[in-house]
């Protein structure tokens, strides 16, 4: 058992070497590598998910010393929350594989960085040692930039040098707040996250909680990102190629505000309720801005890229909450997010695949020309716009909820969230109405619909959109004793 | 006897480098002859190194001791020039003779690796300019370029102004403890006498270490270097330099008030200066002069904070900066100095592309590569001497300089014009073998931190 | 001032070895500065004379007063060929000179401030045997590291006065 | 009884069946929803029989939830319930639904995407369906949502033309700003209760009167928005571009009754907070009123009765307004089976003389014979006259209106009536009596008119149900009030002569009436000016404030990034300049004229290297002194 999360994690590595080692000639093979590997991964991830204890608990640990000197250890392990967000990174990563079943341009290289992305991906999920979990969140800026700078569009390289040094920048002070937490973690100075909740309980953070707060927050918020820390992303998004971009709005984001829920809250207990009113201000601002800069949008990526933003702001509202609804419904938004939006980035990459434009006011009529492109679209956009029954709906309203019930929230801010799910709506029928409806446009006109071997990687997306939105508990049984732990270190502290 | 086992490495190194000077005479004939013994030599010293270990026996009186710390430096000194005479080796017609530039680098090397263990002023002071010599001559190695002249000239210069300030300021030691043994320096009772002397003192380390605002040798240097010389100069003899001043620091600062603060300045005009200068830079010499100048500011933070623990991790991080930095160095002289000559080099040479990548990214401090752990170890000690907004720039400006080491990447990766590839004819396997270690080392320095910390740790214990 | 050194010749010797460097650096014709240059370090040999170290006093007339000076000499002498060529123009910066006097005051005062100096000399200097002995013994390693310096710059002469047989 | 789930999921798995499907097949399933519809009719009969057996009354008979999630280790519980309500709705519903079907089959067999239609139908049904059943406002709420996406896309559904695409949009936001009001409502629910069960929330908890107040308010604004009340009821005109059946069932029968249901069901809060029942009392009167004259003026069969069941609707939340949610859920019967009819009849008309324009009807009386008995008797219902059941319902409100003693909104909903006789005269005139303008057209097919005769039939026979109604629901019922009766028969048949008046007999010039009152008909011709405030202060606010925002966005916020990358550019190059002029001179420059020598010679007497000694030897300096003062 203890091998498992090892083995998750590190596996599209060795697909990366082998990928790495292949002859020119048989660089078509990559893919099959990747794919395989990814599948392998996937049932893994599955035959974790089975066996996971629901009742709560960190499971899967592993736990050996990496630097003793400094106590930097090699911590593994998974909880609800961890669980869910892996299951989610090796899921899209599979997705992500098959999605770029067709890339011609060194493929070798290409799927070398998809795996490499993957074991950053996952592995930030499962870590419980800080250093380690730096380790794996820089490890996934470096395949992120060559996958934009090598394989994106026009303006490739300001966007990936733009993604790089602005997640760099927030995240050398996260490193700052790591160390400092190890040096004031007490006598047995520590990395581990479980020892420094306990260090913190003992007052060991007293007096510089909320200094440290800050370092994780500036680390956290670029990545999340929290208005005005987003202008990476609209970039990043547009240029980067679809596999790419599937997975930076389906896992790269949720890496900053799963930093927050793992590390920020439960360590830093006293500063992150002194914060959640600015927390929850800056989640409403970006609701709010997300949302209706996305409504000014004329490229349909970008579009998508903003209410990414406004999404995010769900998930830090339900963050600053601290309560077990806020929480449960960042979750829920992160997983569901990371469903959604992977879903309608795949959908545009098919579009652009076929008629080479993302411009809106070229693309009409799809459901006209192809209805299963169209509807996918639609369906995905309705997703994301928070309608009952689809998996968007359960994080968005329980992040109000928790708001509403949180001492910390003004409930103002939840009434303006309330009002950014509204604002949801209108972008994504704006979107919709222009590109999914009406008659087909000339760029629209002569292309096919969907292969089976697309239905073949949209459909689990689809799939779980329901179930979650259906079944809550699908996704929040895991989630929520995990959640309830954190509620209760939040609760303990005034 | 047993004596003279301790310093064997160092006799090995001179011996390769004798050997190797008269290399034309020997049977075995080649251009490249040299070098590979040289290569065979310094590697026999590292093993022999590693082998004989740390021990607290002082030889010569109160000269020579190599603790754990100087083993970790010679060791490293050693190894670092094995791997570059492996690559001279296969690299050699292209460079120009490698007879001479072996002898050098391996009696600068010996130099070094006795540097490290040197406790005494005196056996101090020669051995930094054993080690710096040769660096004067291989950085004007090419005899028809004038702008390599020019450098070593400056540099030659230069260095000997702060020589002989150090000097100086090693005489008012000596007048006021009345001994040159490290161990006996007194200087607490002499007032604003000892902060001068002790300031001269280490300015001239700081002057060889390139540190702000002794660095201004160092880019014109570099940029008229070949860069096959800047590979060792900027890298090896920088090892034992922190070795040098953590046991200078080490045995002043305590008694000098405000020593501490001076490196602190030191080392934070070093970081603005190094960072911001390299930026825009063409000639990648000369942005690694630059940058060169930042990580020696990091490394001077470290030391700043006057802990343990901010020693080690200098000299840590000093082994980490120099192995990135030399094999960088190595793809600069096989493909060409500048920005424009990186063009391409992905389609042309893609393993060495990767590994740059590599290189450059452990020099940004990215995990888990053996400049993260550099400068975790590095950071932590100096932040827990309270250094917290010294140590806040530091890592803003760790961050920042991807923005100069990523025009490398972009020439290197994104680069348009795929440049006909230049026939290297003479080039062989064993250029590719050395760029091959350091990229080991590099990753592995960085996994295996613990193994290289437990044998630094135990130095100043 | 340690009371052991007469002063009148020690001012002297002061006075001509700070005159010589000054007349160095300030001499129109280079011939003129390699023998103010020359001046200065007898002088500084007779300083060593003072502090009764006979065999230092002998080096320095030997090496530098002997070799370096002549050797300086040589060398003007075989590249000039004309007697104007000599004159050289003066470098008079007054950032150099305000340095070197700013340099000169602090060092003065830091010196200046603290009397006597704790360490004993020792009572009578070693003689050259004893001296010898000594570099051959305790000194021996930093010895033999000065002459691998030296080897270097031998090393380092050669390449850069020889031919390049290779190219 | 858990075969009460499948009374809402069998039209889901209709809809669920044909939706992944490709365009032909699912053209050729299309009459899976109308069987499903079938089976949820049976399922709603068998269900009324049991409550009816049980002999009704507020309490249900039947009530099951599961977790659908859990929070905080506390399980939230979604679930459904049978009483007398819900099963009076499901019937109403399963019968509305299957009628619409059925008629669907005749009139949309045309179409390219009838399959698409019949899934959306069957989905909505599935939700209308869920929502009556549902024993908390969470399941409710979900419902609710999901037939506003049913709307919008049956709205939208000939999107290929702009109205209808414009109209589906609108539709849709409009009524989500509504519900944003729900679901804070929800959230104080959460905060407050814990949880969103009928029982817990509406008995099991003490609500302080303000957080009633507060709860009612943005529940009844969630209801305005999904039942047209004034201000939001702009989207329900513009709604009339989709299929008329769909009309009839979404935009007549159910889902904008959803608002009315979800109010009645809340009752018990808004009588804690008085306040909550006047406000609901005033929107209610307004709306009735509102709809009602615009009614009088609109050209469009569709919209005529679009602004009809929009004051209809007023009606109901007057009812509601005065606590009498029996009055109001009465209405809300008798209003869906009577004005789905009209809906259809419209239909009909529609397809027969292809316009939606009464100006270009009329005649149709006798060549639509069948349309125009049930037409007609649709019309008598809504219009309140005995013994059509419109008569009753209304003379329901009336008296609970007056024996509430709003005496105002007493006059001003007989006001209405009157009005509402009035238009519906107008519209019959109109459209089937004068000459015939387009004598090719034919009768309807049968499985058009089946329905409509059907739904002709219960608007007759049903308001007899009035006094048992009220006990079904466990109220105490009886037969209407005879002075009521007489009273509102008298308005309702002055507004039928009033009708007959201008527009059979034609005695009024309406035209030189518009001529003369120019303001007064550009009132009316502007709908109130409500569509027009609405894109001045909202929509186009909105576009330039998205607009400004994205500005900000570029220009500021990523100018202020970009600015700093130049800015540190600037500093960098700087620096370097520094180094490059000031320190490191001309390294290019001077060395290719002269020979090195003499290159060296002359550089080192311009003071370059001794610039970097004094350099050195400054810092050196002033290291020293800093140190020494600082140590002294």
């Amino acid at each position: 058992m203890s091998y498992l999360l090892t083995t998750i994690v590190f596996l599209p590595l060795a697909a990366a070497v082998i990928c790495a080692m292949l002859p020119k000639d048989l660089a078509g093979a990559a893919k099959w590598v990747a794919a395989t590997v990814m599948a392998f991964d996937v049932t893994l991830v599955g035959w974790l998910l089975a066996t996971f204890d629901v009742r709560g608990g960190v499971q899967a640990v592993v736990d050996i010393p990496w630097v003793p000197q400094i106590a930097i250890r090699y911590h593994l392990g998974a909880d609800g929350i961890s669980l869910a967000m892996l299951a989610l990174s090796a899921l899209l990563g599979l997705i992500a594989v098959v999605a770029s079943w067709k890339m011609d341009k060194s493929p070798g290289t290409y799927f070398v960085m998809l795996m490499l992305l993957q074991v950053g991906m996952n592995g930030v999920f499962v870590a419980l040692d800080l250093v380690l979990f730096y380790v794996f969140w820089e490890l996934v800026l470096v395949p992120m930039y060559f996958l934009i700078a090598m394989w994106g569009g026009e303006r490739r390289s300001y966007a990936s040098l733009k993604f790089f040094l602005y997640t760099l920048a927030g995240s050398v002070f996260m490193l700052v707040g790591i160390i400092a937490l190890y040096l004031y973690s007490g006598p047995n100075n520590t990395f581990d996250i479980a020892e420094l909740v306990r260090a913190s309980a003992g007052g060991a953070f007293n007096g510089i909680q909320g200094w440290l707060f800050l370092a994780f927050f500036l680390g956290f918020a670029v990545k999340v990102p929290i208005w005005p820390l987003h202008t990476w992303l609209p970039d990043a998004h547009v240029e980067a190629p679809t596999a790419a971009s599937v997975l930076l709005a389906g896992v790269l984001l949720k890496m900053g505000t799963y930093g927050f829920i793992r590390i920020a809250l439960p360590i830093l207990p006293v500063a992150a309720k002194a914060w959640a009113p600015w927390i929850a201000a800056l989640a409403v601002i970006s609701i709010v801005y997300g949302a209706s800069v996305a409504f000014a949008q004329t490229d349909v990526k970008k579009l998508i890229a903003y209410s990414s933003v406004s999404h995010m702001g769900f998930v830090m509202l339900g963050i600053a909450s601290g309560t077990a609804a806020g929480l449960d419904g960042a979750v829920a938004v992160m997983v569901s997010h990371g469903l959604v939006t992977g879903l309608l980035f795949l959908m545009v990459g098919m579009v652009y695949e076929r008629t080479h434009t993302r411009q809106i006011a070229e693309l009409s009529g799809l459901s006209s020309q192809v209805p299963a492109i169209g509807g996918i679209l639609a369906f995905a956009s309705f997703a994301s716009l928070g309608l009952p029954g689809l998996s968007g709906f359960v994080g968005e309203f329980l992040s109000l909820l928790g708001s509403w019930q949180s001492t910390l929230v003004p409930h103002w801010m939840t009434v303006v969230a309330a009002v950014g799910v509204m604002l949801a709506a209108a972008y994504m029928l704006w979107m919709v109405q222009r590109v999914v409806l009406g008659e087909a446009s000339e760029a629209v006109s002569r292309i096919s619909d969907i292969t089976a071997r697309e239905v073949a990687y949209v459909l689990p997306l689809i799939g779980l959109t329901v179930l979650v939105g259906v079944y809550w508990n699908s996704l929040l049984r895991f989630v929520d004793p995990a959640v309830q732990g954190i509620v209760t270190i939040l609760a303990r502290v005034v | 006897m047993r004596s003279y086992l301790l310093i064997a490495p160092e006799l090995v190194m001179l011996a390769s480098a004798l050997l190797a000077m008269f290399a034309d005479v020997l049977p075995v004939r080649g251009r490249r002859v040299a070098a590979w013994i040289g290569a065979a030599g310094a590697a026999a010293a590292l093993v022999i190194a590693l082998a004989v270990g740390p021990g607290s026996v002082t030889l010569f009186g109160s000269m020579l001791r190599f603790d754990s710390l100087a083993v970790f430096a010679r060791a490293a000194t050693a190894g670092l020039t094995s791997v570059y005479l492996l690559w001279l080796a296969g690299n050699g017609a292209s460079v120009g003779r490698t007879r001479e530039a072996t002898t050098l680098a391996l009696l600068a090397a010996m130099g070094a690796m006795l540097m490290s263990g040197a406790r005494d002023l005196v056996l101090l002071f020669l051995t930094m300019e054993a080690a710096t010599m040769p660096a004067y001559v291989l950085i004007g190695f090419d005899r028809g370029d004038e702008r390599g002249l020019e450098g070593a000239l400056k540099y030659f210069l230069l260095s000997m102004v702060t020589s002989l300030v150090m000097l100086y300021g090693m005489a008012f030691l000596f007048g006021m403890s009345g001994t040159t043994s490290l161990d006996g320096l007194r200087v607490t009772a002499f007032g604003s006498l000892g902060l001068i002397a002790a300031v001269l003192t280490i300015v001239g380390l700081l002057a060889k270490l390139a540190a702000a605002p002794f660095h201004y040798w160092s880019p014109d240097a570099y940029a008229g270097a070949p860069a096959f010389s800047v590979a060792f100069v900027s890298s090896v003899p920088k090892i034992a330099g922190v070795v040098a001043l953590v046991r200078v620091v080490g045995v002043l600062g305590p008694q000098v008030r405000g020593l501490t603060d001076v490196m602190l300045t030191v080392a934070v005009a070093s970081m603005v200066i190094g960072n911001f200068a390299a930026f825009g830079q063409k000639d990648v010499r000369r942005l690694m002069a630059y940058s060169g100048v930042a990580h020696v500011g990091y490394l001077l933070l470290a030391l700043a904070g006057g802990t343990e623990a901010g020693s080690i991790g200098a000299v840590l991080y000093a082994v980490a900066y120099a192995v990135p930095s030399m094999a960088i160095m190595f793809v600069v002289a096989e493909e060409g100095p500048t920005l424009d000559d990186m063009d391409g080099l992905l389609s042309r040479r893609p393993l060495a592309a990767w590994a740059m990548l590599v290189f450059l990214l452990s020099l940004v401090g990215v995990p888990p590569l053996a400049g993260f752990f550099g400068k975790l170890y590095m950071f932590s000690a100096a932040l827990d001497a309270g250094l917290v907004w010294p140590v806040v720039l530091a890592f803003a400006f760790s961050a920042v300089s991807a923005g100069y080491y990523f025009g490398i990447v972009r020439s290197a990766f994104l680069g348009q014009r795929p440049r006909a590839v230049r026939v290297r004819s003479t080039r062989n396997r064993a250029a590719d073998v050395a760029i091959a270690i350091c990229l080991l080392a590099t990753v592995l320095l960085g996994l295996l931190a613990g193994p290289m910390l437990s044998v630094l740790g135990y130095a100043l214990r | 001032m340690p009371s052991a050194i007469p002063a009148l010749p020690f001012y002297l010797l002061v006075t001509a070895i700070i005159g010589g460097a000054l007349m160095t650096i300030f001499s129109r014709n280079v011939v003129h500065a390699a023998f103010w240059l020359l001046e200065a370090m007898v002088a500084v040999s007779g300083l060593f004379l003072l502090l009764s170290a006979e065999f230092l006093a002998l080096v320095q007339l030997l090496v530098y007063a002997g070799a370096v000076a002549v050797l300086t000499l040589f060398v003007i002498m075989l590249t000039l060929r004309r007697r104007e060529d000599a004159i050289r123009p003066l470098d008079t910066s007054v950032a150099a000179a305000g340095l070197a006097a700013v340099f000169g005051i602090v060092t003065a005062i830091a010196v200046g401030g603290f009397s006597p100096l704790p360490a004993r000399m020792p009572a009578a200097a070693p003689g050259i045997a004893q001296f010898g002995g000594e570099l051959f013994t305790r000194w021996a390693l930093p010895f033999e590291v000065a002459s691998v310096v030296l080897l270097i710059a031998l090393v380092g002469a050669v390449w850069w006065s020889g031919e390049d047989e290779d190219q | 009884m858990t075969w009460l789930l499948a009374i809402p999921l069998l039209p889901a798995l209709a809809f669920a069946l044909l939706a992944p499907l490709p365009r032909v097949t699912r053209n050729a399933l299309r009459w899976v929803p109308a069987v499903a519809m079938a089976g949820s009719l049976a399922g709603a009969l068998a269900a009324f029989a049991m409550v009816l057996r049980s002999g009704g009354g507020d309490q249900p008979i039947y009530h099951t939830s599961f977790a659908i999630a859990t929070i905080g280790g506390k399980a939230l519980d979604v679930g459904i319930q049978l009483d007398a309500v819900a099963a009076i709705m499901l019937l109403v519903v399963t019968i509305v639904g299957m009628c619409v079907q059925v008629y669907s089959l005749g009139y949309m067999h045309r179409d390219g995407r009838v399959g698409w239609y019949f899934a959306v139908l069957s989905l909505f049904s599935a939700a209308m369906l869920g929502l009556v059943l549902a024993s908390d406002f969470l399941l409710l709420y979900m419902c609710w949502e999901v037939m506003g996406l049913c709307s919008y896309l049956l709205i939208g559904f000939w999107h290929t033309q702009e109205a209808p695409r414009m109209a589906s949009i609108k539709a849709f936001l409009t009524t989500r700003v509504g519900d944003v009001g729900f679901a804070i409502a929800l959230a104080i629910m959460y905060a407050s209760v814990g949880s969103f069960g009928f029982a817990a929330v509406l008995h099991g908890y003490s609500w302080t009167p303000a957080l009633a107040t507060a709860v009612s308010l943005l529940l009844l604004f969630g209801a305005m928005g999904k039942s047209a009340q004034v201000p939001l009821h702009v989207w329900l005109p513009d709604a009339m571009a989709g299929p008329t059946p769909a009309s009839a069932l979404i935009h007549a029968a159910t889902m904008v009754a959803a608002g009315v249901y979800l109010v009645a069901r809340a009752m018990p809060l808004f009588e804690i907070s008085q306040v909550a029942l006047t406000v609901t009392l005033v929107v209610g009167t307004g709306t009735a009123l509102l709809g009602a004259l615009l009614a009088t003026v609109q050209h469009d069969i569709k919209k005529v009765l679009a602004y009809s069941t929009i004051s209809q609707l007023g009606y109901m939340f007057i009812a509601l307004g005065t606590g009498s949610a029996v009055a109001g859920l009465f209405h809300l019967m008798t209003h869906a089976f009577f004005k789905s009819l009209l809906f259809l009849g419209a239909g009909v008309i529609i397809h027969a003389v292809h316009t939606q324009d009464m100006r270009e009807m009329g005649g149709l009386r006798k060549l639509l014979p069948w349309t125009t008995a049930a037409f007609t008797a649709g019309a008598l219902a809504l219009a309140g006259v005995f013994p059509f059941s419109g008569f009753w319902s209304k003379d329901e409100i009336l008296v609970s209106l007056w024996s509430g003693g709003h005496y105002v909104v007493f006059a001003l909903a007989l006001f209405a009536a009157f009005l509402t006789a009035f238009y519906m005269t107008r519209l019959w005139f109109r459209v089937f009596a004068g000459p015939a303008q387009k004598p090719e057209v034919r009768e309807a097919h049968v499985e058009m008119i089946v329905p409509m005769v059907l739904l002709a039939g219960i608007s007759l026979v049903v308001g007899f149900a009035s006094p048992f109604f009220a006990t079904f629901l466990g109220e105490h019922g009886g037969w209407p009030d005879i002075m009521m009766a007489v009273g509102s028969s008298a308005v309702a048949t002055s507004g039928i002569v009033a009708g007959w008046w201008v527009f059979g007999k034609k005695a009024v010039d309406t035209e030189a009436l518009k001529a003369r009152f120019p303001h007064l008909y550009g009132i009316f011709d502007n709908k109130f000016y409500f569509d027009r405030t609405y894109e001045f202060v909202f929509v186009n606010a909105y576009n330039r404030l998205s607009d400004a925002l994205w500005t900000f966005d570029t220009k500021v916020i990523d100018g202020a990034v970009d600015g700093f990358g130049h800015a540190w550019s600037a500093v960098a190059g700087g620096s370097w300049t520094f180094d490059a002029k000031v320190i490191d001179g001309a390294v290019m420059g001077l060395a290719s004229t002269v020979t090195w020598i003499g290159a060296r010679v002359r550089r080192l007497q311009a003071g370059r290297v001794q610039t970097y000694q004094r350099l050195v030897m400054a810092a050196v300096i002033l290291l020293v002194l800093w140190i020494a003062l600082k140590g002294a």
